[in-house]
């Protein structure tokens, strides 16, 4: 039942991917990662079956950092640089979509590879926590303007937190908060380095961060 | 003792007889020309003279000038002691003495050559520079034939490896190797000798010489002690190659000497009479002449190795 | 005494030596007394040094000795037997020599700010060289072999404001060190195939028989690089030339002999060669002779034309062993004796003379301040004690007698006819030919010093410089005494030195049958009765022409030159026009870049005329090949360009590319479908 | 305890160091903290085995070795960092010094950490505490280097993170603990392909932090950038931290089994990235992009010579110190000629050895260090590694590291002597810097040290790298 319900959630997962992909405005994108953030702290009760303080807090402070406090940051940033709105692939939305499509497909035939303890079996984390990666990675690589790299960041660590829902028994508590906590530090740094890009060069276009070569 | 006999002569002909053959080879040339000629001991008469004459040095020159031909007189004999007369065995014959040879003469021109430097003359220092050069090809030529020698003598010593002609033991292509060497050593005479084709002794224009004009600063006993040692350097590569051209003896000493003599002349003549048959070759073509005669003993060496 | 005392006598020269400099540095710039000091700890610790040599050369036993290392693998091993013996000497002689000269020659006072550097790392290289010598495995050996390398270096570019020096450092330094890592490779891979680094005689199993042939090459490029033959000899000539000379002397008196004993310990490890190798040696050393006199003589500077000279010298030495390579091949013992014992003595002779006309260029350099051969001349009168010793220099490198240049090449002409007199028709019965090419390279060398001499030191002073020129000082006429004597020694006495080589020899050579001995190979007492003779007589002779002018004094007068009345220096022969008709008649391999401006008008102006020899290897083809190796190069710089995205693209990639690898492409297609 | 002390110290100094108003006193806490940490891991390495919270925290011989290396060259570094800070007087250190204290701590906590998760979190914050210090400067182009040095290594470390979730999954099953000596105790039965992935994703992340090519891109950035004290503190410290993860991870694939296919990877990245900073060394006309370069070709080196296996691990481990040590000489030096000239291009830089003897004179032994001549350190590593690689009978890989060291030493060479040759010339900037006793000291201090390497190492270090290399091999 519960299984289920968390695959539900993991295909909605895998549909926000293509909408980070498909978007073109910077808010929207802030928007669906907050979304991401909260159903990732869900999932932990879920897959987990029952509420015990572990995972019960763990959830807490996903949802309270991914779901509010990171895309307020970020919200932050963007208001402070006053800049279009608009997102600025170097390449198209629509091939990046299709990229991230195939990449769907790809990660679930490569997942389908790997076997999966019993009580994981017929569960999508594998495949969606490779796809949301492949997101995440295909944003910083194929978006211009530094704060959409810190989203793409910011979902590539969510696809790593998919994975990491496999191993609520196996990664100690006080491990899952210190990852959670250095992510939080990292977009916290992130976000002070656009601050600071953002004065110097007037815009977030990382394409003027190019001076350094050979 | 037929030994220290043996040595006596050899010195003493090489000491005496040397300035006959120039004499010979100008009456030869005289003679071609229908001309009279000087008498056949001119250089005798010429030697005296200088001898007893004064010396007249130039204030550029150092010691180099007066060493010079001292020293190459001095290398000149020394080397003749190591060279066969005719069926005899040379005075002093040891393994490696071939190299020594030639070697001494080097020393010889080194110093003929730097003493003509020496007086800061732009004509000795051309001649000088051409007898250099002209000593590279040379001396390759020589060392080919040596090669050739020492190949089918099996010895590493003058003396053996001249006689090996004498036994007559070659025919075929040994024979033949033998006949190139002799041509090539011939050349080689005529250019370490400085005599046409390659230069000519008695030309009058400078510019064109090549030993005549490195000692033109020398006088008095340095000159003649330079023309003394010229005289002897041909004896010694005219006694070389006669070992190819008359290769037999009678196995008795007299008969042997006068043979000896009397090729030796005849060497003279044969010069001569290419001197007068012959024109000076222009200088850029002396290098391919000693160069084919170098390539005459190479094919030699291969008939050897088939 | 206690038969380990050679050894610690060795290892203590190494020590005086390399921390001979080290004083200095705590003494003032200018101070004269570290100099002093510092010259006298090298000449103390070479003493020291050079005893023990000749001790063992004199029959001492061979020692050992195991130092520690920075691991027990790598513990340094010493060895001092009669080969590393042999090498040691010239080290020392030349050490002491240079240092000697070097006290005037580069007094601390006119070089404050390098006088101090030069002087360490002099010490530093007489240190190295004598650790590569007594070096017993590939570890030791590769260490004082680099720093060998690094020390030199640091010598030839002790003036480093000049360009052309940095030039010459810059490419001595990548020529070394290429050569280090070839060596590097060498060991690496004896030491695989042996088991062990230390040098013992290979056993010659089935499997070594490619690994010796790679060994082979390996040796060949690395020792080959340092010895300087063609073409590995493309950073000699600047190398050489732009260092200051008592430096020059060193490193080509004894640097460049390194890659000889490299060669020879190498040779003494590698099971019998093939015949080809002693053939092939031969060939390289035949071309290396010929090549470097053929590049002396269209040198226009002194110490450039000496740099050639080592190129013939060496080629010279390695046909010696090249022909005991294939007395070795061949089971022949006397070729082995005849050729090693050539090589070995013109090791010596040359370390002797090549030192000692570089510390003469020196001089005259000092005196006259310029190394440009036509803008000297007539020095032979301001500086006749110079001029004499260059003159003994000049007669003993092109191999003459009464002077020991002769003694072996004689030895390695003997060797080269014996092949050819006792040899059936077999690969290496066309060793002999090299013979007359030898014979040539030495009559162009006559030709190359008859050059050099007549034009320093005779004739007219052609330039201001030269006229102001006065004598060396006599520290330096010393050093240079302190080498010409042996030069003269071993012309007169050859047979003096053939006991050292015979023990070199029977240590060496790994035949079935000891060698024969060297004198009796070879006829000394006939030769050096000649030498006596000639030197006697001559001396006679000029005594007579003395007494003689004593009585009737020779008239002085200008040179006749065909009734100039007044000869001027410029209508003296220069060197270049000396050298055109050889240069002309090898201009296909030189290839002499001329310049002049022939002009055709009726009153032409003052014209100049031009010409210059470039180092062939170098600038025809390893310039070109580095630029364009760069021009391929560039591309690929485009990677790195600045944009962040594409890094990130990078990793994206490298990812993908080895999960891919991890999953065979069909089977992941099986998997899709049959999910 | 004494675990804990290590990483706490410098911690607590850095809290100390932000609470002091001044700029001129701050820097003077990190030589006292440095002193101490030293003493800390003196002790701890005399001190028996011992372990904390749990046994998360531990020295095993690998660990000891990484933690000295730290603790020698902050140290060195602490000392020049107060010299260097007088000369920068125009920008505040109010935050730069603290995050080099930060910095030793949590290098100190990977070096100890037996956790895999632990492991992660101390290399990330690492990298979260560098980024400060490659903006001192506070120019456009630090920005920029930070900003892609933070980038590209949070997605390494990033990766890193995903692989060793897939290392516990691949072991998941019994008592699941993630510390080390549980995992390679049940090393044998993980599974295979979980494992072939997570190593991966663990070469690719931690080698992200390493800077094994392709994933060196911000290197020549950040070190170009940062100041030459923190550009030896990243070269010889950061990089060894993710060495020393890439090595944990190694040796667990090696107790699986799996240390062939491990191996070959290791070999085949270390001669890319030999390769790909020869390539970048030609011609290069900035000397600290140049000395970025050299630390990507020594990361090569360090990970072929474990690719090779048996003397080879001794050599790279031996190697890592070297190079640690080697690059702070270098990296220190260049700072110097940098300061002097007011230019890190060889374009304005010339004759460094007249106008700064010391420094220039340095940086040239370091050179020749680096490129493994004797009698100086990297000399007896290197040699040991290709030793290996040609008794190993990997002939091929032997041969092309040599041509390749060949290339690196010309492109290497041709700026160095540009550097510190000739006169300096006339237009080239001059500034107020001259070699000070604090700026000076301690590049000849850590020369020194790679100098006794070369010649004679320690007994108790020997000892050390055997234990080390021992306890990488008892897997396989």
């Amino acid at each position: 039942m519960n299984f289920s319900a968390a695959n539900l959630l993991l295909v909605g997962i895998l549909l926000l991917n293509l909408f980070f992909l498909g978007t073109s405005r910077i808010r929207a994108l802030i928007q669906a990662a907050a979304l991401q953030g909260v159903v990732l702290g869900v999932m932990p009760l879920l897959i987990h079956g029952r509420v015990d303080w572990n995972t019960g807090l763990i959830a807490v402070a996903t949802i309270v950092l991914k779901g509010s406090v990171i895309p307020g940051m970020l919200r932050r940033a963007l208001r402070e640089a006053q800049i279009k709105r608009e997102v600025e692939p170097l390449i198209g939305l629509v091939p990046t979509m299709l990229l991230g499509a195939l990449g769907t497909l790809l990660s679930i035939a490569f997942a389908s590879g790997l076997p999966l303890a019993p009580e994981h079996q017929n569960l999508l984390v594998v495949p969606a926590s490779f796809s949301t990666v492949l997101t995440g990675f295909l944003l910083l690589t194929t978006r211009s303007k530094a704060i959409t790299q810190a989203i793409g960041y910011l979902v590539l660590e969510n696809g790593i937190f998919i994975f990491g829902l496999l191993l609520l028994e196996a990664m100690p508590f006080l491990v899952e908060l210190g990852v959670l906590l250095d992510l939080f530090v990292g977009i916290f740094v992130v976000s002070i380095i656009i601050h600071h890009i953002n004065r110097e060069f007037a815009s977030l276009d990382t394409r003027r961060l190019a001076s350094l070569k050979e | 003792m037929i030994d220290i006999a043996t040595t006596l002569i050899h010195i003493t002909v090489m000491l005496v007889m040397p300035p006959l053959l120039i004499g010979v080879i100008n009456k030869t040339k005289a003679w071609s020309a229908g001309r009279q000629g000087p008498p056949l001991l001119q250089l005798y008469y010429d030697l005296l003279r200088l001898f007893r004459k004064d010396m007249v040095l130039s204030r550029t020159t150092t010691w180099v000038f007066r060493a010079g031909p001292v020293i190459s007189v001095t290398a000149v004999l020394l080397a003749g002691l190591l060279a066969p007369f005719g069926a005899f065995d040379a005075p002093l014959a040891f393994d490696g003495d071939l190299v020594l040879f030639a070697y001494l003469m080097g020393l010889a021109r080194f110093f003929t050559a730097s003493a003509a430097l020496d007086t800061g003359s732009a004509f000795e220092g051309m001649g000088a520079a051409r007898e250099v050069s002209f000593a590279s090809l040379a001396e390759v030529a020589l060392f080919m034939a040596f090669v050739v020698l020492v190949r089918l003598s099996g010895s590493l010593s003058l003396t053996p490896m001249l006689h090996a002609p004498m036994t007559g033991a070659f025919h075929g292509l040994p024979a033949a190797a033998l006949l190139l060497v002799g041509v090539a050593l011939f050349v080689v005479l005529l250019a370490e000798n400085a005599r046409i084709p390659i230069d000519d002794p008695n030309t009058h224009l400078e510019l064109t010489m090549i030993h005549e004009v490195m000692v033109l600063d020398h006088s008095g006993p340095l000159f003649g002690l330079v023309l003394y040692g010229a005289a002897v350097k041909l004896l010694l590569f005219s006694a070389l190659l006669l070992h190819f051209a008359l290769p037999f003896t009678f196995g008795e000493p007299l008969l042997d000497w006068a043979l000896f003599a009397v090729g030796l002349l005849a060497v003279a003549v044969a010069v001569g009479v290419v001197e007068s048959a012959m024109a000076r070759l222009s200088l850029r073509h002396v290098p391919s002449l000693l160069i084919a005669a170098s390539v005459l003993c190479a094919f030699g060496f291969f008939f050897t190795l088939a | 005494m206690t038969p380990t005392i050679w050894l610690d006598l060795s290892v203590a020269a190494i020590v005086l030596t390399a921390s001979s400099g080290v004083p200095g540095l705590a003494l003032g710039r200018r101070s004269g007394a570290a100099q002093g000091l510092a010259s006298l700890l090298v000449i103390v610790g070479s003493l020291l040094g050079a005893l023990a040599a000749v001790a063992v050369l004199a029959g001492a036993a061979i020692e050992t000795r195991t130092l520690p290392g920075p691991l027990p693998e790598l513990s340094l091993h010493l060895r001092l037997d009669p080969l590393a013996a042999f090498f040691l000497v010239p080290v020392y002689l030349l050490g002491v020599a240079g240092t000697l000269y070097g006290t005037r020659y580069w007094k601390q006072a006119e070089h404050p700010e390098n006088g101090r550097g030069l002087r360490l790392c002099y010490g530093m290289l007489i240190a190295a060289l004598a650790g590569v010598v007594l070096a017993a495995d590939g570890f030791a050996f590769l260490m004082a072999w680099e720093l060998m390398a690094l020390s030199a270096f640091f010598l030839v570019t002790t003036e480093d404001d000049r360009a052309e020096v940095q030039q010459a450092g810059w490419v001595y330094l990548v020529a070394a060190h290429a050569g280090t890592l070839a060596l590097f490779a060498l060991f690496a891979l004896l030491w695989a195939v042996s088991g062990t680094l230390e040098f013992r005689p290979m056993t010659s199993s089935a499997g070594t028989q490619g690994a010796t042939s790679v060994l082979f090459l390996l040796a060949l490029l690395g020792f080959g690089l340092k010895a300087g033959i063609v073409p590995l000899h493309f950073w000699l000539p600047a190398a050489h030339a732009d260092a200051p000379s008592h430096v020059s002397a060193l490193l080509s008196g004894v640097l460049l002999k390194m890659g000889i004993y490299g060669l020879l310990r190498i040779f003494m490890l590698l099971p019998a060669p093939p015949p080809g190798v002693g053939m092939l040696m031969i060939g390289i050393g035949t071309v290396s002779a010929v090549y470097g006199v053929v590049f002396a003589l269209g040198q226009h500077d002194l110490k450039r034309l000496l740099a050639y000279h080592s190129i013939e010298n060496i080629g010279i030495i390695v046909m010696g062993l090249g022909l005991a390579l294939i007395g070795v091949s061949a089971q022949q013992p006397a070729w082995v004796a005849l050729g090693l014992a050539g090589c070995l003595l013109h090791v010596w002779n040359h370390a002797l003379f090549k030192a000692l006309l570089f510390l003469a260029a020196g001089s005259v350099i000092h005196s006259a301040g310029t190394r440009e051969i036509d803008r000297l001349g007539g020095l032979g009168k301001p500086m006749a004690r110079t001029a004499a010793l260059f003159a003994i220099g000049a007669v003993a490198i092109c191999g003459l007698p009464p002077l020991n240049g002769f003694a072996s090449e004689l030895l390695i002409y003997v060797g080269l006819f014996r092949v050819n007199a006792d040899g059936a028709s077999r690969l290496w019965s066309a060793a002999p030919l090299a013979a007359p090419l030898l014979a040539m390279a030495g009559a162009l060398a006559v030709a190359c010093f008859v050059k050099a001499y007549g034009t320093v030191f005779l004739g007219p002073h052609r330039s201001e410089s030269a006229a102001r020129a006065h004598e060396a000082p006599s520290s330096m006429l010393l050093a240079m005494l302190l080498l010409a004597l042996p030069c003269v020694a071993i012309g007169l006495l050859p047979a003096l030195a053939m006991p050292a080589l015979d023990r070199v020899v029977l240590d060496w050579i790994r035949l079935d049958s000891p060698p024969p001995a060297l004198s009796e190979l070879v006829p000394w007492m006939p030769i050096m009765g000649m030498n006596a003779a000639l030197v006697g007589s001559v001396l006679a002779v000029l005594l007579i022409l003395r007494s003689r002018s004593r009585r009737r004094v020779p008239a002085q007068t200008v040179t006749w030159d065909c009734g100039y009345v007044r000869p001027t220096a410029t209508m003296a022969y220069t060197a270049s026009s000396f050298a055109q008709l050889l240069v002309g008649l090898y201009g296909w391999l030189l290839r002499s870049r001329s310049r002049d401006a022939t002009r055709t008008e009726l009153f032409p102006p003052r014209q100049h005329f031009h010409t210059n020899v470039p180092e062939q290897v170098m600038d025809l083809v390893l310039a070109p090949l580095w630029v364009s190796f760069r021009r391929a190069l560039a591309p690929l710089r485009a990677l790195q360009h600045g944009r962040v995205q594409h890094y990130l693209m990078y990793v994206l990639l490298t990812l993908c590319t080895l999960l891919a690898l991890l999953f065979p492409i069909d089977e992941l297609l099986r998997r899709f479908l049959g999910w | 305890m004494l675990l804990i002390a290590l990483i706490a110290l410098p911690v607590l100094a850095a809290g100390v160091a932000m609470a002091l108003p001044s700029d001129s006193w701050r820097p003077h806490v990190l030589p006292v903290a440095a002193a101490g940490h030293l003493a800390l891991t003196v002790a701890a390495l005399r001190a028996p085995a011992q372990d904390a919270l749990g046994g998360w925290l531990a020295l095993d011989p690998l660990g000891r070795l990484v933690l000295l290396l730290l603790s020698v060259l902050f140290a060195i570094c602490a000392i020049y960092a107060v010299g260097y800070l007088r000369y920068r007087r125009e920008l505040s250190n109010r935050v730069f010094v603290p995050c080099l204290l930060i910095f030793l701590g949590m290098t100190s906590l990977v070096a100890c950490s037996q956790h895999l998760g632990l492991l992660w979190v101390g290399v990330e914050a690492t990298t979260l505490t560098t980024a400060p210090l490659i903006y001192f400067n506070r120019t456009p182009r630090s920005i920029e280097a930070t900003w892609k040095y933070l980038l590209v290594g949070s997605v390494g470390i990033a990766i890193a993170l995903l692989g060793s979730f897939f290392l516990a999954y691949a072991s998941l099953g019994q008592d699941s603990s993630l510390l080390f000596q549980d995992l390679l105790k049940r090393a044998d039965q993980m599974n295979r392909s979980w494992l072939h992935v997570a190593f991966v994703l663990l070469l690719v992340g931690y080698g992200t932090k390493m800077g094994l090519a392709p994933m060196h891109t911000w290197k020549p950035d950040a070190y170009g950038e940062a100041p030459g004290v923190v550009g030896a503190l990243l070269a010889g410290g950061l990089t060894n931290c993710a060495f020393l993860a890439l090595l944990r991870v190694f040796q667990v694939c090696q107790a699986a089994g799996e240390g062939a296919y491990a191996s070959r990877l290791l070999v085949f990245f270390g001669l890319l990235s030999i390769g790909v900073a020869a390539v970048f060394m030609v011609g290069q006309r900035d000397f600290k992009r140049m000395l970025a370069y050299s630390s990507i070709e020594h990361m090569g080196i360090l990970v072929l010579g474990v690719g090779l296996g048996g003397l080879g691990v001794l050599g790279a481990l031996l190697h890592m110190l070297n190079n640690g040590l080697t690059k702070g000489v270098l990296f220190l030096s260049a700072a110097n000629i940098h300061r002097a000239y007011g230019s890190k291009s060889i374009d304005q830089v010339g004759g460094a050895m007249r106008r700064v003897p010391l420094s220039g004179s340095l940086f040239l032994l370091g050179f020749f260090a680096i490129t493994g001549s004797p009698p100086f350190g990297p000399f007896v590593s290197e040699f040991l590694i290709l030793s290996r690689a040609f008794a190993a009978h990997r002939f091929a890989v032997g041969a092309s590291v040599l041509v390749l060291l060949l290339v690196v030493f010309v492109g290497m060479g041709r700026t160095v002597l540009a550097m510190v040759q000739g006169l300096p010339a006339s237009d080239s900037g001059r500034t107020n810097y001259r070699d000070g006793l604090l700026t000076g000291m301690p590049i000849v201090v850590s020369m020194g040290l790679v100098l006794l390497l070369g010649l004679q190492i320690p007994a108790p270090l020997e000892s050390l790298l055997r234990e080390a290399a021992a306890f990488l091999e008892t897997a396989r």
